[in-house]
């Protein structure tokens, strides 16, 4: 629990399931609330780093407040997507938003 | 330079004699279009020009020592020098008056016969086109000039031809005389280029020189001489080149005397003897020339037999006598070869206007029609086509009956008698085709007096009380002088022989060496008038020729001995069948077929590939996390 | 007595308090990530998101761990339960799984776990040569306010920016016609 | 920065009367239709004019480059605004300015998007121009590229048959050449280690290796030659001609394929002597299967446009036979068919779009007996179809006459071939003639009018320009001779 590669290994396991979680949920909340799963993960990068090797100690703390921010603006621009597309496709689904189809 | 043009009157005579006429050309095209009758006016001022300054240098050179040359710089491209200029010699003279004469008196008969037409200007405007590029071609200095108004000739020829392009057949032989000559000109242009190659240089006193020996093997002689011939063989209508000449009379009579008999058709022998030296320093292919001479001479002569259209018979002995001209030059008789085409150019070119002025009164071409609607009643044309037609049987003492003879002479010098035969036989068969024709306009089997002619805005009175006389008075007058020509021409032999061979040196044949030859030509000449007239001309005559009695021969020479039936299905099954075919499906599949395959093949890949863009952001992240992951791996361990 | 004392001893009382932390962890983003129901996903998260928020305790930094617990799951886990409860998806009908896609997403997570796996574990970790033990908020709290004043600055602009952007957006697809 | 300006900039000035040309335009308001065409043919005019003067200002005697005008435009690259006349692109300079005259003057009575259409054409006419008086390599690229884009809209939008077809399909095909194109410019720019694309520097003998002269010079001839219309690159001429709008044909088919030519001149044959030689035969076997071949698929074609297409195809053989020869007749013949063939598609097309503006069909079948219906612009075509027959003095005979004289001196089968082809072509164009303005006049064509006075004005000036230099071509040969001479007598 005191070495650093715990945490890092951790964080990669939330990170993994994150982009598991990202890929193969059909909603765009579910993926959603993948994506916060991953920023956690980073999140705990930068405190175990801060915690084992930062020269300073504050610096990761800062990070990890900005990528709290960072988070909060996301997943309000993200919800406000999803009742925007949720309006035009009538549904949830990811799979049916294929505008992009070549 | 330019100061002399003014000051040496026979320089300024060519200039005028050959330029005028384009002139006229350009004038009557641009501007006076509109106007017929000042078009008319304007090309016959040009044309009588012409032919004061022929006349004028003909005469003040009567005594020429040696060749006149003037020469222009009109290109140098690298090795290539092309210069405009004139040569005036004795036979550039004569063919010079040849063609300002005809081409005046021809004009002049035009007004009558194309009164009202409504492309009388145009008419014209192509007769001085004409005009200008035969008489430029006549004192070309060099061949390449010769060769760029020959061609210019043969354009002038498809546009008279084709004149009446309303009528397909007309258009149609338009085409097929200027492409059938190409023909023979691209020989005729390959030939000159060996020569330009191998003896650098195509002036034609040069070629004429000795030094051609010198510098080029007789093979490679041989072989130019046979191409230039390709040019003879289309222009003149010589034997595989002969069926576009008959086809060429669809153009209004005049052009046909003009062009298609006297003038430009004689330009082939012209041109082969303006290089008579050239030609005979290769003796395989003076022989070639002779026999293509003869069977052009048979094969038209029996077509002449049984054709019912008078213009097709005066074609199709135009041909005969072309060849027979080739004959006498390819039998080494300058001389008879250059005084056949004299008078020839005379007795066809009235031939023709005198079938003019009957095509005209009659509107018909059949002369079996002109006879029973009272043909010989046109007095004036009657007897000027009698003359005409006496002469081209070689009857004494018309002009034909010296220059044939000269020719029967230049034949009975050869080793061979073979052709002196054909030659005689062609005698026969001409007398015989000639007088078949005359016979059946004279005596018809029954006479209506009452000829179609007479309804329509056409109609004509016959010898007068009408309001048509001028006109027909305009059509007589060349015919009169015409006649009055080959009446005396043959009498000019002599004179004409010591002008034209004097610098030949003496190495001609003379034809009245052989007095047997005399009697057997023209007995055979009788015999052949005796003949046309037990079949046409006597009393309760059947008017059946013995040729049209075997059918399988008359059929033969009236297919013109299936010539024609060849280069037609060639055209059609080779040329337009398989080739143009063959390539344009290849243009259409192939070519085009395989880059719209490349085409269709990068848009179908795309297609494909278009199927990775599902536009789901999983899989597009799946992917990217994917390679993403597999590249860190791949770099790390 | 021993034994339990021996038990509570406080390095093994902060070793199981971790392990529970990590098991709290993890088991909210498996609740996160698999069920189809949203609203478990959600409780799933906020439980995860809790987990991590102990790990920041025992990363030394009590105060991160609590803007952890207020940012994350006071208000972005609320704001997304809102945002459900507000509008219909919830009552739609949740689409169903397709294995092939799970198998393939698997994979995908599996191998970017292995990459980050092996960096790890092949990286030698060397620590700075001289390093602070200033961890108090005060400092935290001048560092905002002093070295990384304008990406604080920066951030909230990017939060209004973020605000205003999700009120026009859902706006504006409100004024569309369907 | 070096700057040489002998004079007046006269080179210049032709450029920049067709840019400001097209700026005017852009700013006058669509609806102003007949202040557009004015200034159209104000500025199109005063570039037919500078062009025509520059040609007989040229002086023969000093020959080479002359109204040089040269600016470093960027320094690490050497690229410089280079231009200059001589004679390979003084006939063309005058050709172009002629075309684009007549060509505007043409399409007078165009309605539908007027500003738009001469704005695209003076905007290909100025790279038409640059291509031809540039003697930088850089320069001759941009510009050439300049002068493809605007094809595309100007067939798509105002063409006729397949008209989206057409323009795809040239676009596609000249932009592969270009893409040949810019990798041969590049691999010579690279090899030569001057670090400059001035052509004067870079075609000093020794420059290039032997090598790299062949490989730079087929991809340079296959680029430019695509353009061109050598021959088994060649369906996108018919096709394009087709499609495209009468002034439009008589540019493209006029100029703008002659730019092909002139680009394997200038650029390849220019920078790569040796790979030209080296590849002679292969240009020789190219151009005497265009010229054949085009004849006898023009044989079996029944659009007017088409058969016109196809003989552009042929004529251009014979530039490509003329450019084969490596002889000074063969240059000579080779620019001065370029030059002739210019004038007289720009004349078929545009009897032939009259025709079709007035009777709306090119069919072949469906037209007849037009010399009635039309005489005046019957006789044009008919003057255009036998200037293309080679029919003597009209322009173009000249040129094929120095063309097969070098080509059968150097390669007497391949020429004599050649010269046979004129038979074929005779025969189709006398086919078209004969079908098209011979025969009974139509009914259904009698109440249509002949060409106006002021629209013979342009065919008038191509007709004349075509007798002029087939009366007087040493006037076109002195020019071109000063050029070509000094070429041939350099060659290593």
């Amino acid at each position: 629990m005191n070495s650093l590669t715990t945490y890092l290994f951790i964080a990669a396991l939330l990170f993994s399931l994150g982009i598991f979680g990202v890929f193969q949920r059909r909603s765009l909340i579910g993926m959603l609330i993948a994506i916060e799963l991953m920023l956690n993960a980073a999140s705990i990068n930068f405190m175990a780093f801060n915690r084992f090797l930062a020269p300073d100690p504050i610096v990761g703390q800062i990070y990890t407040l900005f990528i709290m921010g960072i988070a909060a603006a996301e997943a309000a621009i993200a919800l406000s997507i999803i009742v925007a597309l949720f309006r035009r496709l009538r549904s949830i689904n990811i799979e049916r938003a294929q505008e992009l189809r070549g | 330079m330019t100061s002399s043009w003014f000051q040496d009157p026979t320089l300024l005579a060519a200039a005028l004699a050959a330029l005028l006429p384009f002139v006229t050309f350009a004038l009557i095209m641009i501007f006076t279009r509109p106007y017929p009758k000042l078009s008319a006016a304007i090309s016959i001022a040009a044309v009588s020009v012409s032919l004061v300054c022929a006349i004028f240098l003909l005469s003040s050179h009567w005594h020429l020592e040696k060749p006149i040359q003037y020469a222009a710089k009109w290109i140098i491209s690298g090795d290539i020098y092309i210069p405009f200029g004139f040569l005036l010699d004795q036979l550039s003279l004569v063919m010079l008056t040849i063609v300002a004469v005809i081409s005046f008196l021809v004009q002049v008969y035009s007004l009558g016969y194309m009164a009202g037409d409504p492309g009388f200007a145009r008419y014209y405007a192509f007769q001085s086109l004409f005009a200008w590029a035969m008489m430029t071609m006549s004192i070309a200095p060099t061949m390449l000039q010769f060769y760029v108004f020959w061609e210019l000739v043969g354009l002038a020829s498809y546009l008279l031809i084709g004149f009446y392009y309303e009528k397909f057949s007309a258009s149609e032989a338009g085409k097929k005389a200027f492409v059938m000559t190409r023909f023979g000109d691209i020989a005729f242009f390959l030939g000159l280029l060996l020569v330009l190659f191998n003896f650098g240089n195509l002036n034609i006193l040069d070629m004429n020189s000795v030094d051609v020996t010198a510098r080029m093997s007789p093979a490679l002689i041989t072989l130019s001489a046979i191409l230039i011939f390709g040019g003879v063989a289309g222009k003149s209508a010589q034997f595989p080149l002969l069926t576009w000449l008959p086809d060429a009379m669809e153009g209004p009579t005049p052009v046909s005397a003009l062009l298609h008999s006297a003038t430009m058709v004689a330009a082939g022998v012209y041109m082969f003897a303006r290089i008579f030296p050239f030609f005979s320093h290769s003796a395989a292919a003076m022989n070639t020339f002779l026999a293509i001479g003869t069977i052009t001479m048979l094969l038209a002569s029996t077509m002449a037999m049984v054709t019912r259209d008078i213009k097709q018979v005066w074609a199709y002995s135009t041909v005969s006598q072309l060849g027979f001209m080739v004959m006498g030059l390819a039998a080494g008789s300058y001389f008879a070869g250059i005084f056949h085409l004299t008078t020839h150019a005379g007795f066809k070119a009235l031939l023709f206007l005198c079938s003019g002025v009957f095509i005209h009164e009659f509107e018909t071409n059949d002369f079996f029609e002109m006879g029973k609607y009272g043909g010989r009643g046109l007095k004036v044309p009657m007897v000027c086509m009698t003359v005409a037609a006496a002469a081209l049987s070689g009857l004494p003492p018309l002009s034909g009956f010296f220059s044939k003879e000269a020719i029967m002479g230049g034949l009975a010098g050869l080793h061979n008698p073979v052709w002196l035969w054909a030659g005689l036989l062609g005698a026969f068969l001409t007398a015989y085709y000639s007088f078949r024709l005359i016979f059946s306009i004279l005596f018809p089997r029954k006479i209506e007096k009452t000829h179609q002619g007479e309804h329509g805005g056409h109609g004509h009175g016959h010898d007068g009380g009408h309001h048509h006389v001028g006109i027909y008075w305009v059509m007589a007058w060349p015919l009169i002088i015409l006649a009055s020509i080959t009446l005396v021409l043959g009498f000019f032999h002599t004179p004409l022989e010591n002008f034209l061979v004097g610098h030949h040196g003496g190495a001609e044949a003379h034809g009245g060496h052989h007095a047997w030859l005399l009697y057997v030509a023209v007995g055979l000449a009788l015999s052949g008038v005796g003949l046309a007239w037990l079949e046409f001309g006597r009393k309760g005559a059947s008017q059946v020729g013995f040729v049209e009695k075997i059918e399988p021969m008359s059929r033969l020479f009236a297919n013109r001995w299936y010539i024609d039936h060849f280069y037609r299905r060639f055209l059609d099954y080779f040329i337009y069948g398989i080739v143009s075919n063959l390539f344009t499906r290849n243009d259409r599949r192939v070519i085009d077929g395989g880059i719209d395959g490349i085409c269709r093949a990068t848009v179908g890949s795309g297609w494909a590939l278009s199927f990775l863009q599902s536009g789901m952001l999983q899989y597009n992240l799946m992917v990217m996390f994917a390679v993403l992951a597999l590249v860190a791996l791949y770099f790390f361990f | 007595m021993n034994s339990v004392q021996s038990l509570i001893q406080p390095h093994l009382l902060a070793q199981a308090g971790f392990a529970a932390v990590v098991v709290l962890t993890f088991a909210g983003a498996l609740i996160a990530v698999f069920p189809r129901n949203i609203l478990y996903n959600i409780l799933g998260l906020i439980v995860c998101l809790t987990g991590v928020a102990g790990l920041f305790v025992y990363l030394g930094s009590p105060f991160i761990a609590l803007m952890q617990l207020l940012i994350y799951v006071g208000a972005i886990c609320i704001s997304i339960i809102f945002a459900i409860m507000l509008s219909r998806p919830l009552h739609l009908s949740v689409p169903k799984r397709r294995l092939p896609k799970v198998g393939l997403a698997a994979g995908v997570g599996a191998v970017v776990f292995l990459m980050l796996a092996g960096i790890i574990s092949r990286t030698p970790w060397q620590p700075a040569v001289s390093r602070s033990s200033d961890w108090s908020v005060t400092t935290l709290g001048h560092y905002l306010l002093t070295r990384y004043d304008l990406v604080f600055e920066a951030i909230s602009l990017v939060l209004l920016v973020a605000i205003l952007g999700a009120i026009v957006i859902s706006g504006y697809a409100r004024r569309r016609p369907s | 920065m070096s700057m040489e300006f002998a004079n007046f900039p006269y080179l210049t000035a032709i450029l920049l009367s067709c840019v400001v040309g097209l700026l005017v335009i852009l700013f006058i308001p669509d609806e102003r239709k007949m202040l557009i065409k004015w200034v159209s043919l104000v500025f199109s005019g005063i570039t037919m004019v500078l062009s025509i003067y520059l040609f007989f200002a040229y002086d023969k005697t000093q020959g080479g480059l002359q109204f040089v005008e040269r600016v470093l435009w960027v320094k690490s690259l050497g690229i410089y605004y280079f231009n200059g006349a001589d004679g390979f692109n003084l006939p063309m300079l005058m050709l172009t300015g002629i075309v684009l005259f007549t060509g505007v003057l043409t399409m007078w009575e165009l309605e539908t998007r007027v500003k738009e259409f001469f704005a695209f054409t003076f905007l290909l006419v100025a790279g038409v121009f640059g291509v031809f008086m540039s003697m930088d390599l850089f320069f001759i690229f941009v510009w050439y590229d300049v002068s493809l884009f605007p094809m595309y809209p100007l067939i798509a939008i105002w063409g006729s048959t397949r008209k989206e077809y057409g323009a795809m399909k040239l676009t596609l095909y000249l932009l592969a050449g270009s893409a040949l194109i810019l990798p041969g410019i590049l691999y010579l720019f690279v090899n030569s280690g001057l670090n400059t694309f001035d052509i004067v520097a870079l075609m000093q003998p020794g420059t290039f290796t032997p090598f790299q002269q062949k490989f730079a010079f087929i991809l340079l001839y296959l680029g430019f030659g695509i353009l061109a219309g050598v021959w088994p690159f060649h369906t996108w001429s018919p096709v394009g001609h087709v499609a495209a709008p009468t002034s439009v044909s008589m540019i493209h088919a006029g100029v703008l394929m002659k730019l092909g030519a002139f680009g394997v001149l200038r650029v390849a044959i220019f920078l790569c002597p040796e790979g030209w030689q080296y590849w002679a035969q292969l240009m020789a076997v190219l151009a005497t299967c265009g010229i054949v071949y085009g004849a006898f698929v023009g044989l079996a074609q029944t659009d007017l446009k088409y058969v016109i297409g196809y003989s552009s195809v042929s004529h251009m053989g014979i530039v490509g036979l003329g450019l084969a020869t490596v002889t000074v007749d063969g240059l000579n013949g080779a620019v001065f068919q370029m030059f002739a063939h210019g004038v007289m598609t720009a004349l078929l097309f545009s009897s032939v779009g009259y025709i079709y503006d007035k009777t709306h069909t090119k069919m072949i079948p469906e037209l007849g007996g037009m010399s009635r219906t039309m005489p005046v612009a019957s006789g044009y075509f008919i003057v255009a179809a036998l200037a293309g027959i080679g029919v003597p003095c009209l322009a173009s005979f000249w040129a094929e006459l120095l063309v097969f004289i070098s080509a059968f001196k150097t390669y007497p089968i391949r020429g004599a071939l050649a010269i046979c082809g004129l038979v074929v072509s005779a025969l189709f164009m006398l086919r078209v003639v004969q079908r098209t303005f011979y025969g009974e006049k139509r009914e259904e064509f009698d109440h249509l009018p002949d060409v106006s006075f002021g629209l013979g004005i342009p065919r008038m000036i191509l007709v004349a320009v075509i007798v002029f230099f087939g009366l007087f071509p040493s006037v076109m040969l002195d020019v071109i001779q000063v050029a070509s001479i000094p070429f041939i007598n350099g060659l290593p």
